[in-house]
Parts: structure tokens; C-alpha cells; sequence
């Protein structure tokens, strides 16, 4: 870390995510931490990026944080009001679907950037039980590219899944094509330690960034797969410019960043 | 469907006529928004249990009904509660426990199949859910499926696309219909006819109504006819869809309703909270719901002063900077 | 798809833009009312042609375009242009001469295929058509299916219901989705960025428009963004569908655009009698079309006082007590 | 006719047409006959009859008559203004469905009902070719009940059409069902002579009444196929109530009934 601009984990990880929002991009946006890097990428970097939400509101003003995605504050002064399956329809073509970035989290994920939200332990009869999909599993199946955001630790970073609720790349290779799917579904992981991807031709998660200060070897140890760590470099560190517009003009409250 | 040009009725009325034991049912709303909950506490009060639910992502609805045991199969996408409860707590209890039946879809899969109903289709076709759980995980067994039949024989199917690769897709998914006995909705405006007028996100209550049997819909304001035919381009629902209305204000309260009052930040967390013990659980369904007599007396024991509090904004349709827990 | 935020731009350069010759196309509107006729006399000024149509009920747009020779191929439900035309005259020529190649869907179909296309999908199911020789009766060949990548494999298919019985439904009629090249629409209001509000009903407008891969919007007027924020719910087209807004007042006359103007009845008559012989046909198009150089000079050559006829009336949206013949 | 009160051809049709609209019934309306029929019966017998446009308007109120199923006059005080699939939605589902009554015109019907508006002649190349389907192909395959509005001549009560655009007992018998669809499609027929219907067995178009003052054996000369006339009886003419409500509430400038 730059000890002439400290940032929390929770800023470098939305700054990170944020870096991965391009120009004309539209948001798949839930609440919490991914809807401020929507936020974090419309003033820093993609000024032309829309946020969208799957209850079918596109481009809200947001004058207020909205603490789910039927909130009342992604009503007010939205480019569209619609519904559910407008929303989806957006992302399952391939016309404006191919220009949407979606930022998912969940409770599991495994080496191929599969994602479980639905529960820990047997389906039937489980340990822990989360929401469940929602439209993570839409998503995942309709949009090129998904930022999954997580917490690294061994019992999320899990060799198997309890539950497949939302598709990553399958088992690698060509299963998502095979499996009927477009190719898209998670392609990169932001955590408090570092970034992942997947590598082409395996579909296989591997290190490409890890934060400063933060050792590669500590990430693996937080990872019950193996993962290639051999590629990976240090993240550049979020800039002074970014956390100022991040602290200033997207949370002044600090509602999330804290 | 009905057509009688008068449909407003008391709240209690309405569902205790379409509202039966074992009932198949779908209520409108998302998560913290709309749900039609003064139905929903009627609903607990006459004790009406073995409901089927259909949710797609409904919140604070859902949890209440199957906190109460009025639900024993369940048909969802997601379960949660906004902050107050990121899984709704008696969902997840009443999973963990093996007390509901349940058998999870997508929040599109779910839209689709209310859609499908009401196009009057057997299914629609999407592309999700490939190589997910969510195809090879069926909650209803093979003899329910082929005993009741209002259990669809197969959870979803999966076909070639017959049109080549035509839209780039070599098979997709089939959903089924799902045609509810019952759905209920919370809308801003009614008229007695039935038409209605939501404002700000539908949700998927449109397709959840067209696709039902039997219609409720609770309102915030009864308005006369004139008022609504002004502007029939913001009236999503004809009366000829509907069989019932009850004039409830603040019927969707502690959930939001854009333009009228925001969620009930505090009221969500008091009910996740109690949620988590039963006997907490017990004494707030007995203050908030089995003693009060109706909706009404209900707000009264909120009070006034925590009403204001949430009270919309009119220019932005929340309440402004409101203490959000 | 574009997210330029100004998408101005006169309307010349976008039909020069994005209707390229032998492009698949499709127009909104419905017989005689909001179909984008500014744009339809813009494409014969430009003398695009070989244009593969998708039409549900277009009227006087579609038989411009055909009487003009700018369509190869068309797929449509129903070509009529009200009381003037009852069948359009163009287009039962051309069908009369060979002069086109054609198929024939019902108007749901159409929509549904539009709405496959906006969804992504490759195909839409209906119970409607079983038995019917629209089934039967296939306009494009098997060569031409096989070898040109845009027309799909099949016309439709019948399947079997994979669900049983579900829904009463033993089989199904599969549409194929249409994704035209460009879509073309007439609205009331639209800003820099795309997003527009209809006023009225939208046809199939919404489903053409997120089923194209380009969308030319002209409009009656062309607000401030902020006038369209105020109400959401009135905005049927968020703006990330819309590649070009061109301001063209009165841009679907001789069509109607309810709350602005009534269709020219005396026009849409005068169309139909010079449609039925070439000669006249010629002449019509000299004076009106090819004569004029954009959609304000036609306007000009109708007259204000024509135009005073058909304005509507701001309490019904249509001009009252209007000559119609 | 009744001498006492004099009637025209199409203020009988109108009335024919307006007896089989129920209360209570979705009317799924035309222009022209077909609308004034709609209007007579909410006039006269089915007040809460609601009229339908398959452009997606819904209990329009019809100040001036529309001239086209997208005159913008049925935009104006309607119930909603919705699309195209949204009121295909409300005709083939059964819920709404079941409640709907067609009003349908043609060029062609055949002893079974079915429909033609499509051409005469070979269909890749015709002596004539008409508008098409629309959604006439549609409502006949979802609802339970059609009226089809016919001149009675012979060469459009065919033996065989030319195209079949809208199913109505297809070969009679269980064809309709074998062939995929509900029972309903045209279930009866009112021309300029008389009123028929349809064997609920063999699906045959039977004569059900003749006019007054028309014989049933000039119906059959004007029929290409034979039609049982057997059980015909007369009709009841359009009543004194009936006709002044028809003239002077439905169609006082005589739009239609001109």
C-alpha cells in the first residue's frame, strides 16, 4: 500500500472492479459494494456507462444509495421504468445483452468461476440457506463478461460447489458451449487480496493481480484449489485521483465504504 | 376473470372467497417493495394453510406467510429482505428445516413462467440456466409430479432449437406456465371496475395477473373511472383481469410504494430479528398480526409519527434522506 | 445498439447511415397510424432497394416502399391502409405480378417473432395457425433458405408439448425470431440520447426496436432529457437501443400520431386512386415524393390548411368532427 | 319484413350479430359492420360487454367511429392502450380468453367455416390478393366463439377455398382438435339471407334461420356447397327497440348503416 494515499480494502477492491467497466457499458448493478463500483466507473473512468438493474429500471439518477434493486430510489428520474422480463430481454439478446458487464457476489466459487448462492450443505436439506438465484444464473448464462465479487477464503474459494447457481466456465474447455451456453459467464474475480481471470483455452481461474503488500502465496493459502499464480503482478494501487472521486463524489457518507 | 363492474369489496371478504386451503397463489411486489402485505397479514389471520407459492423474488410477503405456516410448497427464484435480511429467515429456516417443499428457478425463469401463463402458452423459452443446478436439481418428486395435477410433469425441459443455430442458439431451456388459483397485487390506483395504475416498476405483477385465475388487488387510492381512463397509456392492467378490489391505504406497508411511502427500514429489521427465535417470533406475530383486527389497526400501533417519517417525498417518490438501518 | 450520448443527426444521413441496400428492415406503426413516413419517402428519395421487409399490419409505409420498388422480399400479416385501401394496392400488384417474394404470417405471429428477436431467443411458441395454410404454404425456397445466412431454415415448426398436457396444449406452433438490420419508428418524443415516449398504443414498435440491430427514431418533438425523467413510466424505449434521433415534425403523415394529428383520409385516398395505374403512380410519385426534397417540403406542398384539418384536438388526441371519407 | 317497421340488409346482420354477444363477453372488434354490431349489443342486450381491439385497446369509448383498428380514436378513454402481444395474450389464454368473441370478415368460407382472406387464386400467384391473415388467424384459433360477417353468394360459400387463413372446424369432426387447437373458431355465420351454425358432430355448416321474406332454398342457390336447411326456422326480426337504439344511438350519421 502507498503510504501516501491508504485505501481500505474495500476501496481497492471497487476501484478494481470499476477499472473493468468501459465506455458504453451497461451495469448489471445489484446494491452494496457493486453498486458503488458502477457508480466509482460512471465518474471516473466510463463516463458513458449505464447502470440497470433486473427489476427493469435503466440509467436512475440515484440521489440516494438504494439498498436493494426494488428500491424506490432507482425509480426516480430513470431513463425507462419497465419490469423483470424487459430487463432480461436486454441481456439475453445479443444486441444490447453484449454490451452488458454484470457484478454478481456469492456465498462459493470454484476454480471455473462458477458461482453458488442458493446454499451450504445438501440442496435438499442444507446447512445454510441463501436467496437463492435471483437473476445471478440469467445473467451468468446471457452477458460476456461478470465480475464476481467475494471475500477470499478457503470455504468460499471451494474445490466443489454445494450448488451451481450461476454458470462460470463449467468444467472448463468447451463445456459452457457444449453445455448450450453463449461463451461470457464470470470472467474475473475481485477480491480484498487481488484480482483473478481465466485463462482462455482452460477456463481456469488464475492470478493476475494481487494488491500491494498482499504476497501471492497468502492468496493461494486462501484458496482451496490450485490456482496458477506464475502470471501475476502487482495491481497498480488505486490513485489518488480515483479514491478522491470515489470518497467524495460516490459515497461522501461512507454508507457502503465503511 | 370476472366482468361485474363493481368489484370493490372488504379486504377480509376478498380473500376468504378466493383465498382456499391448498390454494395455488402468487403475490406482486420484489423484495422490500409492493408487496401486498395487509393481504398477506389477512391471509395469516384467517389461517389459511397448504398454500403453493410462486415467487420470483418476493421479500418480505413470502417470509411472513411461511413464518406463519401457511405455506407448504414453494416455487422461488430468491429470498430476501433487502439489508434487514440479505436471506429471508423463515425461508431459510423452514428449508433447513424440512418443513416446505421447494423447488428453485431463476428470477427470468420465474417472469417467463407467470408470462407463459398468461400468453396461455405451455412454456417459453430462454437460454439461461445451462449447466446449473437449477436444471438437474428437482425439489417436487416424480409421484407428486404425477399425482397433482397442478404440478407440472417436469420441472423444465431442455430441446434442441429447431431452427438450426438460428439467433445463435443450438437448444434452449423450456419453462413452464404457471397459472396461479390466486394473485394478489398492492397498486397505487384502482378504480371499482378493477382497472389499475401502478407507478414506478412493475415488477412482474402484470404477467403474475394476467396469468391467474382469480384476481385481488388491494389499492392505495379507489379513484373513479374518469380518473384513470385520462391516461389509459399508464394503466398496465384492464379490469377485465380482475375479481376483486379492497381499498387498503398503505396495504403494502412495511414495504415501499414509490410515490407514497418508502419501506419501513426499522420495521424490517424488528420483524429479522424476531424472526430468528421463536419465541420472539411468537410475541410479534401476536402484537402485529393476530392482534390487531385489520390493516387499519395495524397502522395504528405503528403510529402516526413513524408513518410521517416514511412518507414519499413527492418530487422524488421516497422519503429523502430517511435513517436507513 | 449505441451509447453515444447525441444522437441527432438530420434524417438523410441516417437512412444513408444504416439502410444500406439489401438490408433487412422493419417499420413501426400500424395500417394507418404511426408508421415513419418521413423515412419511407427519405428511402425511395435514396432509391435504396432489394430490402427484405418484416411487417405486421403496416399500411401506407409498406406500400410506398413496395409501389416505389425498394422491396425484395416481405414477410408480413396484413396489408391494408384502412378505409382508402382496404387491401394495399401496391402490394397486391406486386404479389398479383410476381414482382416480390413474400410469406405469410398472422399478426400475432409477426409480433411474437419480433419479440423473440428483442428477446434473444430463437423462437417464440403459439397455439395459433394449426391447420391453417399458413403453415402449409412456405413463400421462400429451400435454396434460398440453405443459402442465404439471413432467411431462416424453416417458416415454423410444430412441436409436441414437452410438458404433456400442460395448459391444454398437446403441440405448439415455434416462430422464428426476427433481427432485422435496422428498424424505423415514428414517436411522439425522444431526447438527444434515444430514449422516447409513445403516446397511445405502441403496436409492436417496443419488440421491433429490441430486435434490430440498428434503430432510426424520428419524432414529433425532441425534448430535453429531463422532460423525459420526470415520468419513467412513460417511456417505453430506454435509449441503449437507439442509434439515431432525427426531429421530423409531422413525420408520419399522412399517418396518424394521436394527441398531434389524424391520418389525411382525403391523402391516403388520393394515394389509392393514383396507386392503380402506373401512369397516375408515376405522377404521384413526381409531384410528392421524388419532387420535394425532405418531409418539410411535402409538408409545404399539403398545405397549412390541409394540415389544420387533421390536427388533433388536445381533449381526444384526434381531430373531432373530421371529414373522413 | 314487417311493414311496420322496415329494415335494411345490414340493420338485420347488425342485429343477427348483436343477439350472439352476451354479457359479460370480450368483443374482439373490426371496423365497419363488425363494430357496430359490438355497439348494438352493448346498446341493446349486453351493456357490460366490453369491445376489443386487437391493436391492444380495451374498452375504448368510441366517441366517433374509429375507421381502422389503429384510428387513434380507440386510444382515446380506453381502459389501458397496450401492443399487439398484449391482447393476442388476453385471446389465448383461457382465462381471458374463454370470455372473447370474434367479429370476422372474409372473401371465402367454406362449408366447415374455415376462412379465407388471403387471395384468389394460387397463392404464389393470384387473380386477387386480399390484406392477409391480420389476426383473424389468430382470435379463430384461440377463442371459443367467431361470427363471421359474409355477403351470401356463391363464390364466396366455396367448396373448396383457395387458402385457408383462419381455422374454423378445419374437416369437421375432431379435425380441430387433431390438428392441435381448442374447439371454437367460427361458430356462426350471419349474412345478408340468414343465420348458420354449425353440427356439433360433423362440424357442417347447417342453415339455423332465414330472414323474413327469404326463402331457405334462395340461401342454398347462393351456396356452393351443400348445407342441411332442414332445420331452419325463421328469424325473429330486429325488434322496434332494436332498430331505434341501432340508428339512434349506435350510428346516427349512418356511417356504417349506409
Amino acid at each position: 500500500m502507498n503510504k501516501d494515499h491508504p485505501y481500505t480494502p474495500r476501496e481497492i477492491m471497487t476501484i478494481m472492479a470499476a477499472r473493468e467497466i468501459k465506455n458504453g457499458d451497461i451495469v448489471f448493478s445489484g446494491t452494496g459494494i457493486s453498486m458503488l463500483a458502477a457508480m466509482a466507473a460512471k465518474n471516473i473512468n466510463a463516463p458513458e456507462s449505464v447502470i440497470f438493474f433486473e427489476t427493469g429500471a435503466i440509467d436512475s439518477l440515484l440521489e440516494e444509495l438504494p439498498f436493494a434493486v426494488s428500491d424506490p430510489r432507482i425509480m426516480y428520474w430513470a431513463a425507462a421504468n419497465s419490469q423483470l422480463t424487459d430487463a432480461f430481454t436486454t441481456m439475453q439478446n445479443r444486441i444490447t445483452g453484449d454490451k452488458v458487464i454484470a457484478i454478481l457476489g456469492a456465498a462459493q466459487i470454484d476454480i471455473h468461476g462458477n458461482l453458488n448462492t442458493t446454499c451450504i450443505g445438501d440442496y435438499f436439506s442444507p446447512d445454510i440457506r441463501f436467496a437463492g438465484s435471483g437473476g445471478g444464473c440469467d445473467v451468468a448464462s446471457f452477458v460476456p463478461r461478470c465480475i464476481a465479487f467475494m471475500q477470499h477464503e478457503k470455504r468460499k474459494f471451494v474445490k466443489k460447489l454445494d450448488y451451481l447457481t450461476s454458470p462460470g466456465q463449467l468444467e472448463g474447455e468447451k463445456s459452457r458451449q457444449a453445455a448450450g451456453l453463449r461463451s461470457g459467464g464470470v470472467s474475473v474475480v475481485v477480491t480484498n487480496l487481488g484480482v483473478m481471470r481465466f485463462d482462455k483455452d482452460s477456463g481456469r481461474m488464475y492470478l493476475d493481480k494481487f494488491y500491494p503488500d498482499i504476497a501471492p502465496e497468502k492468496i493461494l493459502e486462501n484458496t482451496a484449489f490450485n490456482m496458477d499464480i506464475s502470471k501475476a503482478t502487482q495491481a497498480d494501487p488505486p490513485t489518488i485521483k480515483e479514491l478522491k472521486i470515489l470518497r467524495e463524489e460516490c459515497d461522501p457518507q461512507r454508507l457502503i465504504l465503511d | 376473470m370476472e366482468n361485474s363492474l363493481n368489484k370493490v369489496m372488504p379486504l377480509k371478504k376478498a380473500i376468504k372467497t378466493f383465498v382456499k386451503t391448498g390454494a395455488h397463489i402468487s403475490i406482486g411486489g420484489f423484495t422490500i417493495n409492493r408487496n401486498p402485505m395487509a393481504a398477506v397479514y389477512e391471509i395469516i389471520r384467517q389461517k389459511i394453510n397448504d398454500l403453493h407459492l410462486y415467487a420470483h423474488s418476493n421479500g418480505m410477503g413470502l417470509d411472513e406467510l411461511i413464518g406463519a405456516g401457511c405455506i407448504s410448497k414453494l416455487e422461488i427464484a430468491y429470498a430476501g429482505n433487502g439489508k434487514a435480511a440479505p436471506t429471508c429467515i423463515c425461508f431459510a429456516r423452514a428449508v433447513q428445516n424440512n418443513t416446505i417443499l421447494f423447488e428453485d428457478y431463476s428470477n427470468y425463469m420465474m417472469s417467463l413462467r407467470f408470462m407463459a401463463g398468461a400468453m396461455g402458452v405451455p412454456f417459453l423459452p430462454t437460454l439461461s440456466g445451462f449447466g446449473s443446478d437449477i436444471l438437474t436439481k428437482w425439489g417436487f418428486s416424480k409421484s407428486m409430479r404425477k399425482e397433482d395435477s397442478k404440478i407440472v410433469n417436469k420441472k423444465l425441459a431442455v430441446v434442441d432449437n429447431p431452427f438450426g443455430d438460428w439467433a445463435g442458439a443450438s437448444k434452449v431451456v423450456l419453462v413452464p406456465a404457471i397459472n396461479p388459483d390466486v394473485t394478489i397485487i398492492h397498486v397505487q390506483m384502482a378504480d371499482a371496475m378493477g382497472t389499475c395504475s401502478i407507478q414506478g416498476l412493475t415488477f412482474s405483477d402484470i404477467e403474475q395477473v394476467k396469468a391467474s385465475r382469480h384476481v385481488i388487488v388491494t389499492c392505495e387510492k379507489l379513484v373513479e373511472k374518469a380518473e384513470l381512463r385520462q391516461n389509459p397509456d399508464l394503466n398496465q392492467i384492464p379490469f377485465i383481469h380482475v375479481s376483486a378490489v379492497c381499498h387498503v391505504p398503505m396495504g403494502a406497508y412495511p414495504t415501499a410504494v414509490f410515490g407514497h411511502y418508502d419501506y419501513d427500514s426499522q420495521y424490517l429489521r424488528r420483524f429479522a430479528l424476531a424472526a430468528k427465535t421463536t419465541d420472539k417470533f411468537k410475541e410479534y406475530q401476536a402484537d402485529c398480526i393476530y392482534g390487531v383486527k385489520d390493516h387499519e389497526a395495524f397502522l395504528k400501533i405503528i403510529g402516526q409519527k413513524q408513518i410521517d417519517k416514511i412518507t414519499a417525498d413527492p418530487r422524488t417518490g421516497y422519503s429523502v434522506n430517511m435513517k436507513r438501518d
